[in-house]
């Protein structure tokens, strides 16, 4: 139990009548009216109902690993329930070489929570698709309760695996040996961020790439840029393998690749025909042929036929009829840039810039990791202080944009031509 | 007891996937032919070869804990080879070939209190945030937030009762690293910051703070003939930047930081174009342990899709159809003046038409 | 001939072989080789080709009426074509109390034609929905060629008649004889301008106000603002009747008065019923069911049924059916403000202000002018120089503009809530 | 040869337009019922009484004589009982109950060279403006082009050839006073203005040109020790704003004052909100006294318009069904890097979505 130091139990508003108080040999104290945690009134009441209790965990876990700083945190939530206000504040804690991925956390009550004084998370690239193996996990788990409080989100809204609550005397040892097992720290401050993709084909019948593939590379790519944060501000990536957009990559990151098709949808029509057997025709007419947002699908002679170049790529009539419809043979990525969420401008969706690109090949992802380079360095060189690249491009220009790293334009990228006669051309 | 480092750092990246990857995984991998949704917990992806793999989805807190981890673990080990993923909703999900494990697992799922459920035109899991368990600007708990609507969505997550996907989101500030959803419950602050004089120059880099108001609300100034910074309160609005980048610009408040509910957020393409979330409620208190005033506008908002939605039509889509007056009398939500846009392309929001409903 | 001043011919590029010239009694030269006018042969190429030309016209008009200044303007005009250049500039001409309603015009070439030195237009109102009797007409025509030139502009394209051709000298007496017979000037500079409104009541089966008595009465009550103009820019009213926008309201003025409906769509079954036997069931399903832009109209057992709670009003499938369908019974009109064309803003059209407001006893009509003189009021107060009030909405705020002018804020006003949660209440 | 005035001004505002309504007209004020198109050149409005109104309509060359006028005036007389009107697209209109006066109406109209047309799916008379003519900041002559275009168009003014109708414009500089349209046909200046040192003290309110800018592009500066102004040229948007302030802001040019073509205003609300109209030609030369490259634009876009858009759908309906890749494509018309918008809410114009058409 080396890693319990001496402390008191926090000062709460909660009266506390008649304790009994164990402790351990340093006056630790370990029990009181046999509980390890003290009261969490307010959190308690998070305990009711039918949806998994995150409190219940925790209360759970800390009763049997008696983590002190588990304590000190519970006591600091309970008391921001009753005080309706947040008591941690930032620091710098770092692993040798590294900039950035570990968020630190110091109490701003620390005479009241002295076991809540740091509680730092590690951000962990998590593998891509979110995929697994019990091996992996049980090894994380294990080196993370014994540096750590054993606290984990999975996954943060970014894609890290976070692990809550070390200490700074800890963070490095705890980082070699999850290095060690195959993890690395992902991204934090103003650099490239940790980045996640969709089940992909791993499972999924729609994926137009290999998002896990893609994802693997590209941010292997960058994982010095990942570690080392000194751009304007964040960039993300994020891989969705159709346009369904499963990982919300549009607006949740400056750099969108989504999966497409060039060709066809290919069209099963046996199946096509089995299903309006089994559903009916209403519903063909309701539900998939009224729905195309371009009207590309029209009903003749009672089948169903799709008028391809007007067909968008939208996923809905796939999404409908997964036997009888997928996407076409000719695969590869849209790349849409500049999503963002609200802060100072408004919430961004990103916009079309390369409507198609191979990216099968390891030559081909290759290139599109040049691409990708070139255009972050685009953003070092043309982006302000705090400015996601979404902004930057909007600032200077998507013309600006497109020719300094050397992108075609496309009537892809616009919903309509200019509406304003307010440029100026080579004269 | 100082650490000795025997180790030489490898930068990594993410972790590799292709041994997390179930052999039947790999043998289809990017070969699956088609999915069938068996029943809100179970689907079924088939293989061009004929494999089936089935995925059986449930709900986790995802404020997790090493135990709740390993006994997962458990359950993979038991049911799906040693295998198991995550969505990126935080459900987890085991994948498997054999069909007869699925009833015992769901069985086994359900008894250690996670929500097996997920798949389908439902409500799924709420995407949340830090709050006030570890960031440092929080003006709520997001993880409650989940955990009390979730409680009332219980039977949402576990039965088709919606036209389509229904997203949510939650946020401990205006920040939403939530991100937009069908239904968002993000924080909105409602009075401008009020500045710290006492911490403000040993906390703050003053010209990054002022650079950061995207109003240019806020004005080098002196007190007590220490450097410090002013806001003009008649511009600024309460976008809470500057508190990010200076803790000294206190705009949390345990009152004057309520919530705010947003429709219509969708980031899928699948037929309309996707659509940034609208404002439909604001001033709606941040009452913890319980927030019964956030559930309750949520339930006011599902009901009415649900009755009113057609198949497939995402919440936005369906108030697209109906149009925002209609939508705002179902929901019994009142309309306000601020729900107008001010801010930088406000005209785009404008209805530039004769088109009214009455 | 007392308005034929001392002249020379303008020297132009133009050679002139063998003329032959005829002068009267000053040496004003009256024909050459047998024409009044100079040779003009780029205009002359707009006189081949079927569609009636203003070339044509003018130049059968001067060799009447032998106005030097049509010839000294078809001088100038030619020179134009051949240097691809304008040549006139502004001035101030005006009449007796009025600050405007003249357009000056001096030419900057009068050195090579003295016959155009002076060009002004007067800006006259029309009548409300261009109706008129060939008395009036004639009337005017009599006096316009008394005093200017003959050429006249139906209509201008803020509506009003142009006389195009008068000096300076002969402005206050020609605008006498015209506003005795019941003509006034029209607007010009930074004030309020000359307005249009559609055919209306007058002809029109879907007028859902009297456009020609409100446009009468508006302008009327802004008569003074329209001759002396002292406001930061220009503000134009336009009045449809209905939403088919026949005058361009919702682009072209700044006040755009169109007629709408608050109860149900008229429907006479009978005529419903003939025209689909006419027309065919085909034809009602893609010209009209399908068309409708909220999916308000539905096919139940083979008849037509509109659901009036989701119509807006866009007037498709009244026009397709007019015989058949009409506007409700329960009219007004709806104001949407802020249009204006492209000058440094980009286009602008008009937004949604009041949803409905009734224009058809004495009453409504003076609140309505009531309310538009509240809100040129806000305008003078909060606009600034060359801004429009559209500009100046966008920059205040629609919520600043809506309370300031006391009007209450509707959902209709907008396309969707606000996407940013940038704004500050009442704390 | 002074003139005394005996006159005293009534500010009477608009005329008055009673008497000049038929008598038909006022009797069925507010009380028609419906219409027919029996012709591109003719319809019938039937009033509640039963009574019938015959439309005449013919176009003219609105820049008039009073020579045309009083022949119009002869021919309202002869067959309209004295009454004439004048459409918002200086096409004129004789309204008679009298059926049996139309055919000779038209005759004489027609042997007049007035061509009788525009009503219904048609493309009808150019909304056009001053240019040379009259305008102080022309580059162009509005006049001339319309009668240019409208010589190529005489049979689609006269009979109906499209899929809804065809609105035109064009104006002689980027402010545009003709108005946006289905297809409008607009000055664009490519070159920044270039400051006319010599005049520019005595013509120009310097304070007044610089404000006028939209992009901040003008600045104080002396030259020749006089007071004059500098433009920025790598802000100047070419916009023109100046010049109407300054006429030393010399902005037009024999040749860099071109034309551009625009595509897809509708400012009717029927079907879809209105739209403005994008660009979709520029650099197209200024080409007196006929402008064949502007002709030949036009030409191609109404071609294509004609054989693709299906009844009641109006330009921007079509190119909205069809896609803009296919417009360019079906119109050989070049889509160009300057036609992505990059002024001021461009974002609002960026595909924020992963729609694509190959
Ligand atoms: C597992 C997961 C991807 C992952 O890598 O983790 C996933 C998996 C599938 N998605 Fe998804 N989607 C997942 C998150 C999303 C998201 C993002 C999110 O939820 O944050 C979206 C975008 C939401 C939005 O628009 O804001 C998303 C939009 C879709 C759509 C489009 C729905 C629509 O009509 O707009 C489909 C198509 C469909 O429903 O058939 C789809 C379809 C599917 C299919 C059917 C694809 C397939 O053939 O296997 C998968 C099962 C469907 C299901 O869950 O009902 N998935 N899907 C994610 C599960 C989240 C969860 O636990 O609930
Ligand atoms: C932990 C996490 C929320 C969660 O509970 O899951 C999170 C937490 C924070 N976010 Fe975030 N963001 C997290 C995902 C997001 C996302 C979602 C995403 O990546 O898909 C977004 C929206 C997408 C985007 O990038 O815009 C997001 C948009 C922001 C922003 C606003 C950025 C903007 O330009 O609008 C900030 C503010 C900033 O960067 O200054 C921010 C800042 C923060 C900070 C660092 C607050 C701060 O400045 O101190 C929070 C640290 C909390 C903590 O104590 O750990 N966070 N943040 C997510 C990261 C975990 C992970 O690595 O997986
Ligand atoms: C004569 C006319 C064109 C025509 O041939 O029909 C015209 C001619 C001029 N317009 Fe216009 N505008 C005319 C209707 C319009 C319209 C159409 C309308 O009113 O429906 C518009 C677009 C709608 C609008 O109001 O925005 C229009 C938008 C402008 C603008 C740009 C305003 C803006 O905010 O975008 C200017 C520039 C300015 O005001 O500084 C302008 C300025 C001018 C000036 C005064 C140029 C100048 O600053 O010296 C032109 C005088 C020409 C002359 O010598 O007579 N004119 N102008 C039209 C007025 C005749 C009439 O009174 O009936
Ligand atoms: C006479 C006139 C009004 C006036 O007071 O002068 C007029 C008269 C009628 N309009 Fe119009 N419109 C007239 C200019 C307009 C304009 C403005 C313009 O042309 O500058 C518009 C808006 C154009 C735009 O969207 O930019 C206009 C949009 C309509 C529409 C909607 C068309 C659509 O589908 O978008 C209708 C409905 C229809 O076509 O049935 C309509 C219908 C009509 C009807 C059928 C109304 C009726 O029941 O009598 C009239 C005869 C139709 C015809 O000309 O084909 N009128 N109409 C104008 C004739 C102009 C001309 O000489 O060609
Ligand atoms: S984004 Fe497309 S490929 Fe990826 S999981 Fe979703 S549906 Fe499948
Ligand atoms: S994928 Fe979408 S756009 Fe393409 S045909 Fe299907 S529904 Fe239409
Ligand atoms: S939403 Fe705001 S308060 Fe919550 S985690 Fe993100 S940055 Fe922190
Ligand atoms: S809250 Fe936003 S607007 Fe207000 S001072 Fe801070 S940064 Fe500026
Ligand atoms: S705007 Fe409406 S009422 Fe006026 S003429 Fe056009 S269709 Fe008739
Ligand atoms: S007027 Fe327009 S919105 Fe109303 S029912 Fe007819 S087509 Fe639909
Ligand atoms: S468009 Fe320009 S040049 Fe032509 S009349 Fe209008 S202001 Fe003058
Ligand atoms: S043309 Fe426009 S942008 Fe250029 S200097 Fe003049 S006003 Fe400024």
């Amino acid at each position: 139990m080396d890693n319990i130091q001496e402390s008191v139990v926090a000062s709460r508003e909660v009266p506390a009548e008649s304790e009994t108080i164990e402790a351990d040999v340093n006056g630790q104290v370990i029990k009181k009216n046999g509980k390890f945690l003290n009261e969490t009134p307010m959190l308690d009441e998070l305990e009711n109902g039918p949806w998994p209790s995150f409190v219940t965990g925790l209360k759970e876990m800390a009763e049997r690993n008696k983590k002190p700083m588990l304590r000190g945190v519970m006591d600091q939530l309970e008391y921001s329930y009753q005080t309706k206000s947040g008591y941690w504040k930032g620091g710098l804690v770092t692993v040798k070489g590294y900039g950035a991925g570990i968020i630190t956390r110091y109490s701003m009550i620390k005479d009241k929570v002295p076991e809540a004084l740091e509680f730092h998370t590690f951000r962990v690239q998590p593998a891509p698709g979110f995929h697994y193996n019990t091996k992996m996990l049980r090894g994380l788990c294990d080196i993370w309760e014994k540096h750590g409080s054993g606290l984990i989100a999975l996954h943060g809204q970014s894609g890290d695996i976070m692990l809550q609550g070390i200490t700074a005397e800890k963070a490095q040892e705890c980082f070699d040996e999850l290095n060690e097992a195959g993890w690395d720290l992902g991204g934090a401050g103003a650099g490239i961020r940790t980045s996640m993709s969709c089940v992909g084909p791993a499972r999924c019948e729609q994926a137009c790439y290999d998002t896990l593939q893609v994802h693997k590379k590209v941010l292997d790519a960058f994982v010095g840029a990942i570690h080392r944060p000194e751009r304007n501000y964040k960039l993300k990536f994020k891989f969705s393998g159709c346009s369904n957009d499963c990982v919300n990559a549009i607006m949740r990151s400056d750099i969108a690749v989504i999966g497409t098709w060039k060709d066809d949808i290919q069209v099963d029509k046996e199946e096509v025909k089995a299903w309006i057997e089994k559903k009916g025709m209403d519903n063909l007419v309701n539900n998939v042929i009224t729905r195309c947002p371009t009207n590309a699908i029209s009903l003749e002679d009672g089948e169903m036929v799709i008028d391809n170049r007007n067909c968008v790529r939208c996923m809905h009539c796939i999404n409908v009829m997964p036997k009888a419809l997928s996407p076409g043979k000719e695969r590869g990525v849209s790349v849409l840039m500049g999503g963002k969420n609200t802060l100072k401008v408004g919430t961004m969706l990103g916009s079309m810039i390369i409507p198609f690109y191979k990216v099968d090949t390891d030559e081909e992802i290759e290139n599109f990791i040049e691409l990708a380079e070139e255009i972050v360095e685009w953003w070092d060189d043309n982006g302000l202080d705090h400015e996601r690249i979404g902004e930057t491009i909007e600032r200077c220009g998507m013309k600006q944009f497109l020719e300094d790293v050397g992108l075609e334009a496309n009537i892809d990228m616009i919903s309509a031509p200019r509406d304003n006669p307010y440029y100026k051309t080579e004269y | 007891m100082t650490y000795e480092r025997t180790w030489q750092t490898i930068e990594s990246g993410p972790h590799e996937y292709k041994e997390a990857l179930h052999p039947v995984v790999l043998k289809n991998y990017g070969k699956w032919k088609y999915h069938e949704m068996l029943n809100p917990g179970v689907m079924v992806h088939v293989g061009e070869s004929g494999d089936e793999l089935f995925t059986v989805r449930a709900g986790t807190p995802r404020q997790d804990s090493v135990d709740l981890l390993r006994r997962l673990c458990d359950l993979a080990d038991k049911y799906a080879d040693g295998y198991l993923r995550f969505t990126v909703r935080n459900n987890v999900e085991f994948m498997t070939p054999h069909k007869e494990n699925i009833e015992p697992l769901i069985k086994d799922l359900e008894e250690q209190g996670f929500p097996v459920g997920g798949i389908g035109p439902l409500v799924t899991s709420i995407a949340h945030t830090q709050g006030w368990l570890h960031c440092d600007i929080p003006a709520t708990d997001a993880s409650g937030v989940a955990k009390s609507v979730m409680d009332s969505l219980y039977n949402d997550f576990k039965e088709w009762k919606m036209p389509n996907k229904v997203r949510l989101s939650t946020s401990c500030c205006s920040i939403n690293c939530g991100g937009q959803a069908d239904i968002a419950i993000v924080i909105k602050h409602t009075r401008p910051p009020r500045i710290n004089h006492d911490i403000l120059s040993t906390v703050c880099e003053l010209p990054k703070a002022v650079a950061r108001c995207p109003v240019a609300a806020i004005r080098p100034t002196t007190v007590n003939d220490k450097k410090s910074l002013m806001v003009d309160e008649e511009k600024c609005i309460v976008c809470g930047a500057c508190f990010g980048a200076c803790p000294a610009m206190e705009i949390n408040h345990p009152e004057y930081s309520k919530f705010a509910v947003w429709v219509g957020g969708k980031n899928s393409n699948a037929r309309s174009k996707p659509s940034k979330m609208s404002l439909v409620a604001d001033e709606v208190p941040n009452n913890p342990p319980r927030w019964e005033e956030v559930n309750d506008i949520v339930g006011r908002i599902l009901k009415a899709y649900q009755v009113g939605g057609k198949p497939w039509e995402r919440m936005n889509e369906w108030i697209g159809r109906i149009g925002w007056k209609r939508f705002f009398e179902e929901t019994e939500l009142e309309f306000k003046i601020d729900m107008i846009d001010s801010y930088r392309h406000a005209r785009a929001s404008f209805n530039q038409s004769a088109h009214v409903r009455f």
